[in-house]
């Protein structure tokens, strides 16, 4: 089998480059680059042979620095006053450059260390009706169904985790459910569609569901919510 | 709509303040809730809200309000961040339940996360090309991560030749790092500078034969090598 | 994973409790504090946590953070709602914080009108039947309030059976989501590309369906729409 191998957290040719200077005490301002091509192309042969993914990015700078060592090579022109600009020049900039955000990133990553652990305030939704004054609307059929698309999605999950694949009737009947969702709106004031059918198998749910547009066609039950796609509140009228 | 603020004591004003705060999901700017409070102040006499004015009134106030947070113990404060007061868990706390809560937030961030995030957050709005460019590495996937974690957003799109998207950071960004807007970005170093010092060399390994080297940059490798994918549909390896 | 939550003293207990239903964004169970703070105790010795196991005892810390709430004059409470425990303001403040929270609520879009407005941008002209097809639900209310809010207008009529009106989007739509002109949205190619393969295996997110791509955008424009200062005379909001 082939494999690819991801380097998800290397950062690169410049990187490598920064690397053999750091790590050589190399003068960035004047690269031995004959010495760093060599030892480039080493590390690009390498992660051919690892079949690394990285290494077209690798190419690219490879043929730059052997373009630098030819250039270098040229003999010099012999007028000593026409300054030749040095064919490292980009390079070095290039580098420059890359440090700059290398150090960045090293700032923001204390800075991550230092704050990823607080944790902001966020509103559990929907604010809890008898504390707050709620911004409630009442609940739309399209909110129902998302609603019940939500519900039955968590279920398909639940079911395929513990890989029970039973397809039976519903054990129970729409009327039944009817009764038990108007008793358990009696006993809470109110409950989210969620809770009502927590742990309920799928056809239970649909039931259940039917069930509540029953109760809402004849106003038994109203359903709220706070926010499109919120959970459904169904409370007693 | 504005409430008469005034016509509480401190101590309620605090609670309003405290519960303004707590019941919101974003920064809360201090001129909102200037705003929200007061309706239009540039309308009103300033001095009854001497010596500093409104914003300073809320500020004194939440300082107070930080004050008793800390006296009876509890585990969050206002903090300000992303241009406004929010509330948000002392860290110690904030690391003993985020594992629990599973916040994306608090995950850690990859090098390479980093470096692309930095070249963002000063440059933007930057585009993919120009971010490969400086990093020297093709950088779709790491943008992709960033865009997930709700770190960076399109922002736009160049007049560059193939009109490439720019990315900008947003104010997830702002709260993951704690910074109360990009001008509180640590400075970026000028060229000038790395120009006049020279690198510091910490270790020095020492090349003998091309089999040894081979054999610690497979190791090298090894160490950063975090995931191995078969390749579904390959002919054969490059 | 679970912490050892019986090494800490009563007030850090307490602190760790309030500081994770503090953080959390929905209702905690006690069922699954408990599995986060011990583990799974269905194996362990319950008479540790006597008198009446794990259970009982958070809820004992939780009204005890309660009364330190009350004592402190904190304006907020744990509260039991749809079988969790959260946090929630005090109702004698519910007023002001309801209408900070109904002036934060007009300068958002709901999901519906953001899907809505997703889908008339990228292929106007689109005609209500067009849009009701793609979404799956009636969307004559949606489309009346982006109508009001001028993000999109009546184009022209199509020529199809009952000569429906078609949609497109205004300038108000170009100037909310910072857009130069119709040809720096995002094409929906980009998108998908955006969203394949994250470099992260535990954020693994394939875009198959429709719903992705609009979930995409609507996450973009939730949060450009956040920082857009509300309309002028709006009579309703989405």
């Amino acid at each position: 089998m082939i494999y690819r191998i991801r380097l998800t957290n290397f950062e690169g040719p410049l990187d490598l480059l920064l690397y053999f200077i750091k790590r050589d005490k190399l003068n960035i301002y004047d690269i031995p680059i004959a010495r760093i091509t060599h030892e480039f192309l080493e590390y690009v042969r390498l992660m051919k042979m690892l079949n690394l993914e990285v290494v077209g990015d690798f190419l690219v700078t490879a043929s730059m620095l052997l373009q630098i060592k030819a250039r270098m090579l040229l003999p010099k022109p012999e007028s000593e006053e026409t300054e030749e600009e040095d064919p490292r020049t980009e390079l070095v900039h290039r580098l420059l450059e890359y440090k700059r955000y290398k150090e960045a990133a090293e700032a923001l990553a204390e800075r991550h260390q230092q704050y990823r652990y607080y944790l902001y305030r966020s509103i559990p939704d929907p604010t809890p009706a008898q504390m707050v004054e709620p911004v409630y609307k009442n609940a739309s059929l399209l909110d129902l169904l998302t609603a019940l698309k939500r519900v039955l999605e968590k279920a398909e999950n639940a079911a395929s985790e513990s890989n029970v694949h039973t397809v039976e009737l519903p054990p129970v009947s729409v009327e039944a459910q009817a009764e038990f969702l108007l008793n358990e709106v009696k006993r809470h004031g109110e409950i989210t569609f969620q809770q009502l059918v927590e742990g309920m198998e799928r056809l239970v749910i649909i039931a259940t569901f039917l069930a509540l547009l029953e109760l809402i066609k004849h106003q038994m039950v109203g359903v709220r919510q706070a926010a499109v796609f919120d959970d459904i509140i169904v409370y007693e009228p | 709509m504005s409430i008469n603020f005034l016509q509480y004591d401190r101590t309620e004003q605090r609670r309003i303040l405290e519960a303004l705060i707590f019941a919101a999901d974003e920064p809360l700017p201090l001129k909102s809730i200037a705003k929200f409070l007061f309706g239009d102040t540039s309308k009103q006499d300033q001095t009854i809200f001497a010596p500093n004015g409104v914003e300073a009134l809320l500020q004194s106030l939440i300082e107070e309000i930080n004050e008793e947070l800390e006296t009876s113990k509890r585990p969050y404060r206002i903090v300000e961040v992303g241009g406004g007061y929010q509330f948000a868990t002392l860290p110690e706390f904030g690391k003993i339940v985020s594992s629990y809560l599973q916040l994306k937030a608090a995950r850690r961030l990859s090098r390479a996360a980093l470096e692309t995030l930095a070249i963002i957050a000063y440059r933007q709005p930057v585009s993919k090309p120009e971010i490969e460019a400086i990093r020297g590495v093709r950088s779709d996937e790491v943008i992709q991560t960033l865009l997930q974690r709700e770190l960076i957003t399109i922002v736009g799109r160049a007049d560059t030749i193939g009109r490439p998207l720019l990315y900008g950071t947003t104010p997830v960004f702002l709260k993951t790092f704690g910074l109360n807007s990009l001008e509180d970005l640590p400075r970026l170093r000028e060229l000038e500078e790395l120009l006049q010092q020279p690198e510091e060399g910490e270790e020095v390994v020492t090349l003998v034969a091309t089999e040894d080297v081979k054999e610690t940059l497979e190791a090298q490798f090894q160490e950063r090598v975090t995931s191995v994918e078969p390749l579904p549909d390959e002919g054969s390896a490059g």
